[in-house]
């Protein structure tokens, strides 16, 4: 096991984001990692149809958006994939019967774009207001030829390496909510890939805080 | 716990942030204050988490609540709102106030409706109204009667005024007791100002080129600093603007 | 011609191999009297069929028929609330249809998007059930029929009336009689009762052949009533009709089969020591 | 389909009227409305015909395009169907009412007429495997008052008819690539022929009596009706039942029966309007739509 | 069974429903009274799998087939075989595509039209398996460079929803593979044409043997094997891990939901592993029987 | 004892002038048909006929009919009525949820102008109720709790925790004692458990 993996914090790309800059949606949020960008916006509680409609929780809908052309399957994938990681961190029983929509747009990928729409989404959601147990974030690794992991890939990266995952990470345990995973990959590939990206969850939540601050800094004085 | 929450009052949190009881002191054999919770934090079992992110803020002597800036209505019991009535439907009527459905007003909670006297509402009217249920289980309901029933302000609007959104943030500063924002602008015209937690504003002044101004300028309001506002009203009362 | 976006889509055009047999090849596909299926059959038999109900562990009641290498399954939902209503259905049920094809089931590969064919065949079925099913004692709700065609080899239409009647009676749903489905192909003078796919294919070579066609009837066997029939092809009205009466005999040999199927399922699912 | 209601009074007049070859409009059994057909009525159509039969009113273009032939039949061209059910025809049809109607139809007259048996589709063929005439068959049905198929099948055969396939030159440039030109002369062209296209007649039960060219309101009482198509050597192509209801076998003999008389004898008269209407040239008078 | 049904009856003590009226009323405390107990409704033990059986070839219409059940939920994988262009980007690669249906007549819950999220998500998930085991290699679909290559449909249809819908399209699926049979082609160097002769047919090498395991999260402690429809729409989280017969992983699927720990992840990994020994050998075995 | 007999539907069993027609059959012609494929069942009830019906193994009642007794979950109130999911007709459980409302006037059946639903029932709630009308084109079933052996059976408290009724009216949450207000069903001896 190379140690000195375990001793540096992951090579994660600069972060940014913005939230509340769409005037129509209740919640909004852009997130940047490096030159991948993706728009959150997320409506509710609102009305909801009766079709869908649950008795004990609010019905949540994701929908994502490719930068060109109209979603597909592989969109549908990850819309399940962030939903449920959604609804595991939001208190959807405090808003029974009502809807919540959330709507990623991809503004352009640079790797890493499941993780990138997992936070972008999670900044959305705060941004709503809507009530939550927890925060999570998105992580995606690569397994390059040589067999390093790479946390936070570029689009370069993603098609040179030979396996590809990304996970979902709670903020209060660090454990995996979401994973996605593509090619082959050993169990202790696997394991040092996921403790490699608890570890880099921590630098998410902490710029998630420090963002956060900023806007309420802002406004709230 | 208490203190672990005055430590962190007036700071930024974050759902998923927890207080524990601080361990028992043992020795001191002091008993734990108790601590009542408002919007943002939940009990989870004998911890307290952070469920929205905001400001903390605390009412002496034990409240505790996160101040967070959100757009989406959620009604809670007692507020007062700005409603727009939808439908009329048997002996009710149907109020959008925002929220994730829309409320119902019977047409027996205005002051000195009964029967045979009911108030004059049409669709299309605003109405302002207080909520008597409101909770996750039910349809809210509105009156537009306070319990002694009596109007209270309430009821439908009169002609004219001027109804717009804002961040519920602002509405709260708005209707802070000493809000300064208020204070300034009634400062610079006379006006009727009738604010709504749901974010709802309306305002009414001399002239409709007042009323906009007014309006305006409340809209800006949202991302000022106070020297940024108290500048910015001063430039308007100057006529510059 | 919108992109099917909720399918993995393939390459913009392919083919089919089978248009592009070589000769030697063909020949072989071709050989063979008819009836090549089953040399005991004669052309007035039908296939051989294996039936079996209550196969499919979500539906209110299921069917599976093999006739040859034709296999359908079929599956009723409901009744269950009428998605949308209005008053004839206050009244009395609805009974809805709908039969496909799996992209596997022919020799060319077919689409997942129902068809044209198979909208009108879902129709053609709807029309065959209908009379039987006591759609009175069932207000405000809807009865699903699903039918998925898993090999086609010859008449799927008038095996999936069958297998639908089959799952209608076994999810409990009260019929005034079982609906069985038949057909014949007619050639020249000569009848074949339950064709397999290279029996009803016309001839290539395109000689044009006087006095040909296929009849597929749906018969109510105990009331003797026929509640669906269709035919295509060139026939004299004479043909016409011994093709019906043909179809007619088919199904009432066809009906001991069903009968004991369904028996036999009313037998397992409550042995009558239990009675 | 369009339906009325009719109560059981209505019902049971009717019933006992058809018994008595006595129709409420003061028909027999097997006599049909009064039928009238003109052609050549769209000018942008290669081929047109409006037919009314009673208050039924339907309107069929044909257009010719040149397309791909279907892979498993290389030489051949092939007819496409469709059946606008627009909501002049009834207010049933409004929105995606009439959707459901369209596809039944459309379908069923795919069976009908595109088969080698009614149409020489091999005439269709420009050069096989590559290109082949498609005839785009549009019925547009204008009121609905019973008896659609009836009335539409007589406006594809009459549309057919008329209409007129510009004749086509194949030239091989140099590459050896082939180029198909069409001929700019509008008077050299190719006419489908009609010959063996059926006609298709709706025979209605009413009762233990069946009757043709029902009205909606015969329609209305009947259980089942029996769609047959029928050439004009009283061959028949297609038989079909629709409706709810069931049929016994013998009730199914004498309507094939009846159906075949009864469609045999439509296709001489039609034929014989037809061509006098095509005789009289640029000098026949126009009805229209108003007429 | 018939004690875990009175232990019931009791837990709910003196309402009046009865012990089948709690499953309807309250499904999610009726499993958890079982799973308490450390068995299943079923009568299954926690990481017991339901019985999985196998039909290799069913469909003579298809180049390949198999029906798959495992309890209930039964899968059939038709392979249809076409031609076509290879892509311009690979021109010695074929082209592989599978698509996963739930028609209505699988479950009560589907309604007809497009497929819906579930079955979309799972089409792509098979798709993800057969890119990251390379199943089959692409190279070998390919005719002539360039100018000819096979198109796999791998049509994989559910005739019977009851959970564990992807752990069953991978067995389908490769069983389906493992049956396939191509006839030989050739371009006729004349007319430029191909030329298909189905009398010589040969199979196709299937590379790979990924086999799935499904599992599901019952507030973060319990973790069952193979859930049916019931259990999955009650579970907290479900993760499904496919494993190939070297014991990497192929996938690690695992779309949301509540979180896992690690300790339990390395329990759901030994699982799997004995699961694909388990799987492997119904496959020889059944092929084996085909052959005869 | 002999073979029970089976039948599959349409075969006809009797004539009219034998047996009166029962569940799972159909009259025709003077005759008597079975409708279900099932066991005949002929049975004398004290008429002067015999009663001929034909079993499943199941029973068939698949449709909530009016007068029936239905078993139903809350999905949610308003003043006016409060939505349910129908789960079962009478012991017999539905595949597919049919919807149903209790309007606010047959909540109970005294003093019903002093009902208010939110003290009667809430989301989630399982209730006994009777079918008294299968409603229009745009209503669902019409269903009532008037009865004092109908109403809540199930219900859990704002903490979480299955209450136990104390009266007619008020059930407790044994977590918290917290009483809340409910349309209590009286439980019925038969079903109380040792």
């Amino acid at each position: 096991m190379d140690l000195s993996v375990h001793g540096v914090s992951p090579a994660t790309r600069e972060f940014g984001c913005e939230q509340n800059l769409l005037s129509r949606p209740d919640g909004s949020a852009s997130f940047i990692q490096g030159n991948t960008s993706v728009l959150a916006g997320v409506y509710g509680p609102a009305e909801v149809k009766v079709s869908k409609e649950i008795y004990d929780r609010a019905t949540l809908e994701v929908v994502m958006q490719p930068k060109i052309g109209l979603p597909g399957v592989r969109e549908r994938a990850r819309e399940q994939c962030v939903r449920e990681t959604c609804e595991a961190a939001l208190l959807s029983t405090l808003h029974p019967r009502s809807s919540l929509t959330l709507i990623l747009q991809e503004v352009h990928d640079d790797g890493s774009l499941l993780a990138c729409c997992l936070n972008a989404a999670c900044m959305a959601l705060m941004d709503a207001g809507l009530p939550m147990s927890c925060l999570f974030c998105g992580i995606t690794c690569v397994i390059d030829t040589d067999g390093q992991i790479i946390t936070d890939p570029t689009l370069q990266q993603e098609k040179e390496s030979r396996a590809l995952m990304t996970f979902a990470i709670d903020s209060t345990d660090k454990r995996v909510l979401m994973s996605s995973t593509k090619g082959s990959i050993s169990i202790q590939e696997l394991q040092e890939a996921i403790a490699l990206s608890q570890k880099a969850s921590h630098r998410i939540f902490e710029f998630y805080r420090g963002s956060v601050s900023r806007r309420y800094s802002k406004t709230l004085k | 716990m208490f203190n672990s929450f005055k430590e962190k009052i007036s700071e930024v949190l974050l759902p998923g942030d927890v207080f524990t009881f601080d361990l028992p002191d043992l020795a001191s054999n002091v008993k734990p204050e108790k601590v009542i919770c408002g919007p943002g934090l939940r009990r989870d079992g004998d911890d307290v988490r952070v469920c929205k992110c905001g400001i903390l803020r605390h009412k002496p002597p034990n409240v505790f609540w996160i101040d967070s800036q959100q757009k989406r209505y959620v009604p809670v019991k007692g507020e007062t709102v700005i409603g727009v009535v939808t439908a009329k439907s048997g002996d009710i009527f149907k109020v959008d106030v925002g929220g994730s459905e829309l409320a119902s007003l019977s047409y027996l909670a205005f002051e000195g409706a009964t029967k045979r006297n009911r108030p004059n509402v049409q669709v299309g009217d605003l109405v302002f109204a207080q909520f008597i249920i409101a909770n996750k289980d039910m349809e809210p309901e509105l009156v537009c009667i306070d319990s002694c029933g009596r109007a209270n302000g309430m009821g439908v609007f009169g002609e004219g005024g001027f109804l717009f959104r804002v961040s519920l943030g602002l509405v709260r500063r708005l209707l802070a007791p000493q809000s300064e924002i208020v204070a300034d602008l009634s400062g610079l015209f006379p006006c009727e100002l009738v604010v709504g937690l749901n974010g709802r504003v309306w305002v009414k002044a001399k002239s409709t080129q007042q009323t906009l101004i007014l309006a305006n300028l409340l809209e800006s309001c949202e991302n000022m600093t106070s020297n940024q506002r108290q500048a910015l009203f001063k430039r308007v009362a100057d006529g510059a603007l | 011609m919108p992109v099917d976006r909720r399918r993995i889509r393939g390459p913009d055009e392919s083919q089919s191999p089978y248009h592009f047999i070589s000769k030697e090849s063909q020949k072989c596909l071709a050989s063979g009297d008819r009836r090549s299926d089953d040399s005991q059959r004669g052309p007035l038999d039908i296939r051989p069929i294996f039936a079996r109900c209550g196969l499919n562990s979500q539906a209110k009641g299921s069917a599976y028929i093999e006739a040859g290498n034709t296999k359908i399954i079929c599956s009723v939902y409901g009744p269950r609330e009428t998605e949308r209503k209005d008053e004839t259905d206050m009244k009395s049920g609805r009974l809805v249809a709908d039969m496909r094809f799996a992209p596997f089931a022919c020799h060319k590969r077919g689409a997942w998007v129902q068809g044209n064919e198979e909208k009108d065949l879902s129709l053609g079925l709807l029309e065959s059930l209908r009379p039987g099913v006591c759609l009175h004692k069932y207000p405000r709700s809807q009865i699903d029929v699903c039918v998925m065609v898993l090999e086609s080899d010859g008449p799927a239409l008038s095996h999936a009336v069958t297998c639908a009647s089959l799952a209608l009676a076994d999810a409990g749903i009260e019929m005034y009689d079982m609906v069985l489905g038949c057909t014949v192909r007619h050639t020249g003078t000569t009848q074949l009762l339950d064709p397999t796919f290279s029996e009803v294919q016309d001839d290539q070579d395109g000689v044009f052949v006087e006095n040909q066609g296929s009849v597929t009837l749906s018969l109510m066997p105990n009331m003797n009533q026929v509640s669906g029939l269709q035919s295509d092809g060139v026939m004299e009205q004479e043909s016409l009709k011994a093709a019906v009466q043909a179809c007619i005999e088919g199904c009432y040999k066809l009906y001991p089969v069903i009968q004991h199927t369904l028996l036999k399922t009313v037998r397992k699912n409550a042995p009558p020591s239990e009675n | 389909m369009a339906t009325v209601q009719v109560s059981e009074a209505e019902k049971l007049y009717v019933l006992h009227g058809v018994r008595d070859d006595l129709r409420v409009d003061g028909r027999g059994c097997e006599d049909y409305r009064h039928v009238e057909v003109e052609t050549d009525v769209v000018s942008n159509t290669d081929g047109s015909a409006k037919v009314s039969l009673g208050h039924t009113n339907v309107l069929v273009g044909v257009k010719a395009e040149i397309g791909k032939p279907k892979p498993m039949v290389p030489d051949e061209g092939y007819l496409e169907f469709f059946v606008d059910c627009s909501a002049n025809a009834t207010p049933e049809f409004e929105g995606r009412g009439g959707e459901g109607l369209g596809i039944e139809l459309s379908n069923t007259l795919v069976k009908v007429f595109s088969n080698k048996h009614c149409l020489d589709l091999k005439s269709l063929c420009i050069s096989p495997g590559e290109n082949c005439w498609v005839l785009y068959v549009d019925v547009l049905l204008l009121q609905c008052d019973g008896n659609l198929f009836d009335a539409i099948s007589m406006a594809i055969k009459a549309a057919l008819f008329n209409t007129k396939i510009p004749k086509v030159h194949i030239c091989e440039d140099e590459d050896g690539g082939k180029e198909i030109e069409l001929s700019d002369d509008p008077y050299d062209c190719v006419r489908v022929n009609v010959e063996n296209i059926p006609c298709i007649v709706t025979l209605c039960k009413i009762g233990h009596r069946h009757v043709v060219d029902a009205t909606l309101q015969e329609k209305a009482c009947s259980v089942a009706s029996l769609l047959i198509s029928v050439t004009h050597t009283g061959m028949v192509t297609c038989v079909r039942k629709v409706g709810g209801g069931s049929l016994d076998p013998e009730s199914i003999f004498e309507m094939t029966e009846t159906g075949k008389r009864v469609g045999k004898a439509l296709h001489a008269p039609l034929m014989e309007l037809l061509q006098k209407e095509e005789s009289l040239g640029s000098k026949r008078q126009k009805v229209g739509f108003l007429g | 069974m018939v004690k875990r049904y009175a232990a019931t009856c009791t837990h709910v003590g003196n309402q009046n429903i009865m012990a089948e009226g709690f499953k309807t009323a309250d499904p999610l405390e009726y499993h958890k009274s079982f799973l308490k107990e450390n068995c299943r409704p079923d009568g299954r033990e926690l990481d017991e799998f339901r019985t999985t059986t196998l039909n290799i070839g069913p469909i003579s219409t298809a180049e390949g087939s198999a029906l798959v059940k495992i309890g209930n939920t039964t899968v059939m994988c038709g392979i249809k075989a076409e031609l076509a262009v290879p892509p311009s980007d690979t021109p010695d690669k074929g082209y592989i595509v599978p698509n996963v249906d739930m028609p209505p007549l699988c479950a009560s819950k589907v309604r007809s039209g497009p497929p819906e999220e579930q079955a979309q998500a799972a089409s792509q998930f098979i798709a993800d398996i057969i890119e990251t085991s390379e199943i089959i290699r692409k190279e070998d679909l390919c005719i002539e460079k360039e100018k000819l290559c096979w198109v796999l449909y791998c049509d994989i249809m559910c005739l019977d929803y009851d959970g564990n819908l992807l752990d069953t399209c991978i067995v389908a699926l490769l069983a389906a593979l493992k049956n396939t049979q191509l006839p030989k082609v050739t371009i006729n160097k004349e007319t430029d044409l191909p030329e298909v002769d189905l009398l010589k047919k040969c199979s196709i090498s299937v590379n790979r043997h990924p086999v799935g395991s499904s599992f599901a999260v019952f507030d973060n402690t319990i973790t069952i094997v193979d859930p049916t429809a019931d259990e999955e729409s009650l579970a907290t989280a479900v993760m499904t891990l496919v494993i190939d017969e070297e014991g990497r992983l192929c996938s690690l699927h695992k779309p949301g939901g509540t979180a896992l720990s690690g300790e339990k992840l390395q329990d759901c990994m030994g699982r799997a592993v004995t699961r694909h020994r388990e799987i492997s050998k119904l496959v020889d075995k059944i092929l084996e029987s085909i052959k005869k | 004892m002999s073979p029970m007999k089976l039948c599959v539907p349409g075969e006809r069993l009797c004539s009219t002038e034998d047996c009166i027609p029962g569940t799972g059959t159909y009259l025709r012609h003077g005759y008597i048909f079975a409708s279900l494929a099932g066991y005949v069942l002929r049975k004398n009830e004290g008429e002067e006929l015999p009663v001929m019906s034909v079993v499943k193994e199941t029973e068939t009642q698949l449709l909530p009919d009016v007068g029936a007794i239905v078993t139903c979950k809350v999905t949610s109130i308003n003043p006016r009525f409060a939505k349910v999911h129908i789960l079962y007709v009478g012991s017999t459980p539905l595949k597919d949820r049919f919807r149903g409302t209790i309007r606010k006037e047959d909540v109970r059946a005294t003093e019903k102008d002093k009902v208010e639903t939110y003290k009667s029932f809430r989301p989630g709630d399982i209730v006994l109720a009777k079918v008294i009308s299968l409603g229009d084109v745009q209503s669902n079933y019409l269903l009532t709790t008037a009865e004092n052996e109908l109403g809540v059976v199930v219900a859990h408290s704002e903490a979480g925790a299955q209450m136990v009724p104390v009266s007619w009216c008020e059930m407790q949450c044994p977590r918290t004692h917290a009483k809340e207000f409910r349309k209590v069903a009286r439980v019925q001896p038969e079903y109380l458990q040792a």
